[in-house]
Order: structure tokens, then C-alpha cells, then sequence
């Protein structure tokens, strides 16, 4: 299984019936083919929309109905638009039960960087700040290490997206819940030691007792 | 899909004591079935924060006269003398917030913002007790939130997954309210199925809506 | 005439087609009567519209379209619903070119008090805080005196409305302009002298040269 | 009743140096035939809010390659590599907002409140230079209001008067730049004859609108 399909599959198994979730672009926004259909779940998207779907049908496409990212996206029933001072509203009000964000770097404070890197990448924060500042709950979805340098860090470089500690991080070696003794490993990867996991990590973790492998479904 | 509540359901899940946003302006987009259940059951010592205290004996008045109230956050006591009556009597306390005020205040309670800094009320009765906030040369009133326990919202329309939509001006205070409430109980005048209400046509999205009430007779 | 169809007719040749106007419920509603049909101006209710028009057909009252007082109105060509954060956002944000309201003291520095008599009449202030404070004129249409007493004083001794100099002051005997300077007299009613108009104010005026009647239409 | 205005008489009102409110969400809901006059009229030195600069070359991105551009106050740059490019360059200035933030403070701007309290951006990058706030031991950023000389607003259907419905996703910043825009102006895909848009499906009230475009071909 491809990494980021492993991610995406894993973190499907947080969302439940009810609750009012955001997909990031890129990898997070993959989430949403994992879970089973009538789902009820409320997926709401930055551009000012609750309840889009996967791709129209060839020929279908409104160019008025597009996720973040002007990509096309179907309505499901039940949809509804919103403005962006609602999206923001249900974002720091505490309505979002979920987000789903993509990360740079993790940290042992369970802080996240994710929108720059200084002098090379500066996309701007777009809706992220917000979402990490006031989402119910934070997931940080991300490939544990890149180009061999470890993500998950003793204490972030990047600039912080917030100073919020996120609730969960999963990665394709590893879920890691950030707890405030530190980050503890809850689960390992199909056939992922403790030992890889730890010499991929930067950071500390606390493994305690058994680490019992990812459930995919 | 939600379960219907009947409004003595939804009166038991109101508990003596609770503070209520009530959605309506004079009455008009009032939960009147919601109000008129809670003083059937006898409630007491509900905080009440809505536009104004209604017509004598009829809604948010109803309420007043059955003693169910021991404060009120508004606007606008004027058209029922009882309020003001039982104010000045000392039965009722009652704090007056000019109206775009306490919109704004609901609103930023709804939106997680940390206050409101408006001119309304600067060198007035209104300022006393707050903090004023300068901005580039120019003074304000901090305003703080208002959330409450629940948010009683008359709607229109709802559809099966608590979409509402309002009809003219019983819109009024009831989208707003609909964000602060920690609870968000919907009483709709028609039920219609998922997929009725237009996306662009929802005025409240049901993923903030936690019950419904049955349709009006 | 009487004295408060004069005033509502003075009032309304303030009117310009393209304006965004409130009229403050009792007196000021009257003025829509008085403008021309076809007139082009915006009539927004406090309760949350623009375009309201006057009391539809018998049989034909919708109980969702009401004024600020829960009277039935209709809707002109063109009207538009608006939630009660917006109607105090085109308030306070100065997009209102015109509100007409009530007053009970209107003095020398151009200050009105409207909204309290303590201990003996306190309805509260509704949207007035905010339409005065906002709006970006302000006229206040009042009976010149009530029960001998005079409105026009030197200093407000009810508890202000704003700290803001409102624009106009139109009475059933007078039409005056607080300026820095102070209140100019600009117009007499149709048969009322000046010294009749000084007689029955206790602010002191300022009358500069010949003082013309009221057009009336 | 209002006349219309092509892109090229639209883009001759906007004087070089102007600051520019401009609706959409990655090109989405955007007003691109005025973008492309003001491309084609050579606009030079403009200030433009917007969430984002667009694909590279298209919409904002059109005015950004064509050098129109001296600042830009934004939350997303990411998907137009020119941009970065340009402000790595020192040739556009670009003011990074997080996106709930830009929103809420376009808003405040055109609702006349004095700024945004938000959480969002406590301990990051972004709180520098900002005044904290504490309310009830909170602790929020000050953001100030964002007005502009224009607003630049597209719209899904205008009727005669102004009223304006967007469609989907292309609603996004739309209702909000339109309050806080000294002058409005609306680029519509069709119009319809006033009363055509029923009251409760109005999302921007013509009364704030200035001029309208011609409609899309």
C-alpha cells in the first residue's frame, strides 16, 4: 500500500456519523475515499461549503462548485454554501469537530509548523492558523520523515502554526498522540518495528506496554 | 437523519436555571410551541438573552408572566409593560444591550472571537463598567461574547438533516443564536425531505442543529 | 395639519431616490407616507429588511413580514431579507445614508436622548444606540414641546443616546441645524412666528437673517 | 433602475494607486472581466485584498504578471509561483493574513467595528507588532478593519436595483468585500428584472451596490 493511501485510511477510521470535518489539501483531502458510503458525515470545505462530494460525472461540472483548491466537486444531498465568515465562524467558534492538516514538523510539545519555510516556501497560512487555533480536535497527517530529515522533532524550526497542541498524528510508520508529558506511541504500521519507528523519530517518545499494529478498516 | 423531539421532550431537556438564546424579534420567528412547552413544565430561573420580551403574555412575555424568568439579556422592553413591571419590582433583573450590540455579542460568542469593539454606547449610560480600546486614534467599547446553554431557533423550513431555512423577517436574530448555543434545538414550521432546500438556500446548516422539534400543526 | 402630518411631511422631502433610509417606529413611520410613488429609496426595518412597503391587501398579511413593531407590512419589488447582524452591519458600518427618529430632549450641542425616563419609563434602546451612533445622517422628528415642557434644551438632562451632534431637528413649529456654532433655526411652520418658535425652546437659537416657511411638498 | 457599465468604462473609474477589495477564492467567484480591463488599461500601483493571487497569469494572477500590482494583503500565494517570485524579488509587497482572520477583519471594516479580537495567530509569527488583548483571562490578537477604495464583486445574478445571489462556492468572500468597499462594483453572469430574486434569496441588498457590469456573455 502506497503511504499516503495507508495515512489517509487510517485516519478515516476518526471520522464518525455527525461531526462536521475539513479535509486540508493534498494528502488529508484523500480521507474522504475511506470512508463507507452514507457515512453521515458533514465535510465542509474552506471555499464555503458543507457536504461536497468526490468528482462530477464528464460534462457535469460547475465551475461554481469547486473545493479549495478549484478542483470540481459534487454537492450531496443535504449540501449547503456558507460565506467565508461562517467557514471561519464554525472554525474558531468550536463547531468543527474535526480537521485533518497536512504537517512539516511535529514536535515533542505536540506543536505544529506547516505553512512556510523561511526563504524557500511561503505560501501563506491560508485557512490553516484558524483551523489549528480553533478546531475540536487537530489530526496532522504526514509522511513521518522526508528526504531522510525526521518531521517528528524534538522542537519545531519552522515557524508554529499555533501554539495549540494537536490531538493526534499519524503518519505512515506510526499514530502518535501528543499528551502533555510528551508524545506517546499508540500504534505502529503493518510491519513496522518500535525500533524503526524510533530511529526515524527525532523526538522522545514514550512507548509503554505493547504497541499494537495500525487497524486499516 | 434526525429523531423529532415533541416540544414537552425538548422542555425536559431544559433544566431549571439554564441560560437560553431565544431567536425572534416581537414575536415574529419565535419558537412560540418551544416556550409556551417550558412554561407548561413550570420551568424556573432561566436566564433569557433575545431581542426584546415580546407582547404581554404571548412567547418570551409568556414566559415572564409564569415566573419562569430571572434575567433577561435585551434590547427592548417597551411593548410589555409586565417586564418592566417585574424590573422595577426587583423580580426580574434585567440588563439592556443596545441591539446591534447584542447581536454582535452572540455572534462573537458563536464565532470564537473574544469581544466586540463597537462605538455604540461610547459617552452613554452603556459604557459604564467597560473597557474602552483605542485603535488608531479612535475609541471603542470592548463588548464581551454571550453563549448560553441553548439556542431555541424557529425556522421555516428544516429538512431531515437539520438544514433550516427562514422566511422574511423572522430571519431576524435566529442564524446568529444558532451559532452560541451549546445546544441548538430547531422548531421548523414544515419538515421536507434532505435535498429540498437548495444548498444556496440554506440560511443554517444542520451540522450545528443538535435537535429537532416536530413540524408545526 | 396636524402637528405630526407636518412633521412627517417635512421629513420626507429629505428623501432622495437611492437612499438607504430607517424610520424610527410611531412618528418617523409615517414619513414613507408622504413620499412619491416610484420615489427609488431603500426602506430597511430594523427587524431585517429593505424595501418594506405599507399594509397589504386584508387576507393577504403574512405574519413572517412584519416591522419593528410586529405590524404587517409588504414587500416592494426588489426587497431583500437580511439577519439582524447585517441590518446593524449597514448601521454601524455608515451604508445607512438616513434614519429618522423620535427624540424626547434634543439639546444645544446637538445630543438627543431618546430612550429613558428613569424610574419612570425605561423600554430600553432597541437599535437607537446604533442608528445614531451610525448612521450616516441622523434626523430627529419631534412634537416641539410635550405638555408645555420644552424639548429643545440646553443640555440634555435624559440620558444620552450618542455622544454624536444629530443632523437635523424637524418639530411641528421649527426646522433646526445643530451646528459647532449651535442650533440654527432654518425654517418656521406655516403660520408660526420666530418669536412664537423662542418662546417654546429653551435652547438658545441661533436666527440669522429672514427665517422661511416649511415647504411642505 | 440602474445603468450598466462595461469592463472598460469599469476599469477607467479605478484610478492607478486605488486599493482593491477582489472577490473569489482561486479565481472562483471572481470578477475576471474587470480584472482583464484593468490588465488592458495598464492599472498600475494597486493594493489588492483578496484570499489569494490566483493561478499564475489568470485573474489577480493576470494583474500580477501584467505589473499592476504593489502590495497585496492575502492569506494564500501558494498556487501562484509569480507571486512568490515577485515578493521574493522585493517587487510586490505581500502582507500574509491567515484567512479567518482577513475575513473577519474585511468585515469589521465595513460593519464599523474597530477591529477583530481572534485567538488565531497568538504565538506565532504573526502576533508581532499586534496589541494582546485579555478578556476574562483570555488572550486575544487586536486585528484592525480593512476598508478599500473598491470592491470588486462578482455576482451569479444582479436584478435591476442591484440585489445580487451567488451560486455555490463562487459566494465565498463576495457578500463580505461588498460592505467594506467605498465604492461597489458588481460584475454579474446574467440580470434579471427586479423581483425576480425572491427577498430571501438576496445575499448582497442592491442598496450597497454602486454600479453593475454588463452581464457575461
Amino acid at each position: 500500500m502506497e503511504p499516503k493511501e495507508l495515512i489517509a485510511r487510517r485516519v478515516a477510521l476518526e471520522l464518525k456519523a455527525g461531526m462536521l470535518v475539513n479535509l486540508g489539501i493534498g494528502l488529508p483531502s484523500m480521507v474522504a475515499r475511506f470512508v463507507p458510503s452514507g457515512h453521515g458525515i458533514f465535510f465542509q470545505t474552506e471555499n464555503g461549503f458543507i457536504g461536497t462530494g468526490g468528482r462530477p460525472p464528464e460534462g457535469m461540472e460547475d465551475p461554481h462548485l469547486t473545493d479549495a483548491g478549484a478542483g470540481f466537486v459534487m454537492a450531496e444531498p443535504g449540501a449547503a454554501t456558507i460565506d467565508s465568515t461562517m467557514v471561519f465562524g464554525l472554525i474558531r467558534g468550536g463547531h468543527m469537530d474535526l480537521t485533518v492538516l497536512g504537517g512539516l514538523q511535529v514536535d515533542e510539545a505536540g506543536q505544529l509548523a506547516n505553512w512556510q519555510v523561511p526563504g524557500k516556501m511561503v505560501p501563506g497560512m491560508g485557512g490553516a492558523m484558524d483551523l489549528v487555533t480553533g478546531a475540536a480536535a487537530v489530526i496532522v497527517a504526514m509522511q513521518h520523515s522526508a528526504k531522510g530529515e525526521a518531521r517528528v522533532v524534538r522542537k519545531c524550526t519552522l515557524p508554529l502554526t499555533s501554539l495549540r497542541r494537536v490531538d493526534l498524528v499519524v503518519t505512515d510508520m506510526a499514530v502518535l498522540k501528543p499528551t502533555e508529558a510528551g508524545l506517546v506511541l499508540r500504534e505502529r504500521a503493518p510491519g513496522v518495528s518500535v525500533e524503526d519507528i524510533v530511529a526515524q523519530t527525532e523526538a522522545r517518545l514514550i512507548v509503554e506496554g505493547d504497541i499494537p499494529e495500525m487497524k486499516l478498516a | 437523519m434526525r429523531k423529532v423531539l415533541r416540544p414537552e421532550e425538548a422542555a425536559e431537556m431544559i433544566p431549571d436555571g439554564a441560560s437560553l438564546l431565544i431567536g425572534g424579534f416581537m414575536g415574529v420567528g419565535g419558537p412560540m410551541r418551544m416556550m409556551n412547552a417550558l412554561v407548561a413544565r413550570g420551568a424556573r430561573d432561566l436566564t433569557i438573552i433575545a431581542n426584546d420580551s415580546g407582547h404581554k403574555g404571548i412567547g418570551i412575555g409568556a414566559l415572564v408572566a409564569a415566573g419562569a424568568v430571572r434575567k433577561m439579556i435585551t434590547s427592548h422592553i417597551g411593548l410589555n409593560p409586565e417586564t418592566q413591571a417585574k424590573m422595577i419590582a426587583g423580580e426580574i433583573e434585567v440588563e439592556l444591550v443596545p441591539q446591534g450590540t447584542l447581536i454582535e455579542r452572540i455572534r462573537a460568542g458563536g464565532f470564537g472571537l473574544g469581544g466586540v469593539l463597537t462605538p455604540t454606547g461610547l459617552g452613554t449610560e452603556v459604557e459604564n463598567g467597560k473597557q474602552v480600546i483605542e485603535v488608531d486614534g479612535k475609541r471603542f467599547l470592548l463588548e464581551k461574547p454571550i453563549k448560553a446553554d441553548f439556542a431555541l431557533v424557529r425556522a421555516w423550513r428544516a429538512d431531515y438533516i437539520g438544514n433550516l431555512s427562514y422566511a422574511f423577517t423572522a430571519r431576524n436574530f435566529n442564524p446568529t443564536i444558532a451559532m452560541a448555543g451549546k445546544v441548538v434545538i430547531a422548531e421548523p414550521e414544515s419538515i421536507v425531505p434532505t435535498g429540498a432546500i437548495a444548498p444556496d438556500d440554506v440560511h443554517t446548516p444542520g451540522a450545528i442543529v443538535d435537535h429537532l422539534l416536530t413540524r408545526g400543526a
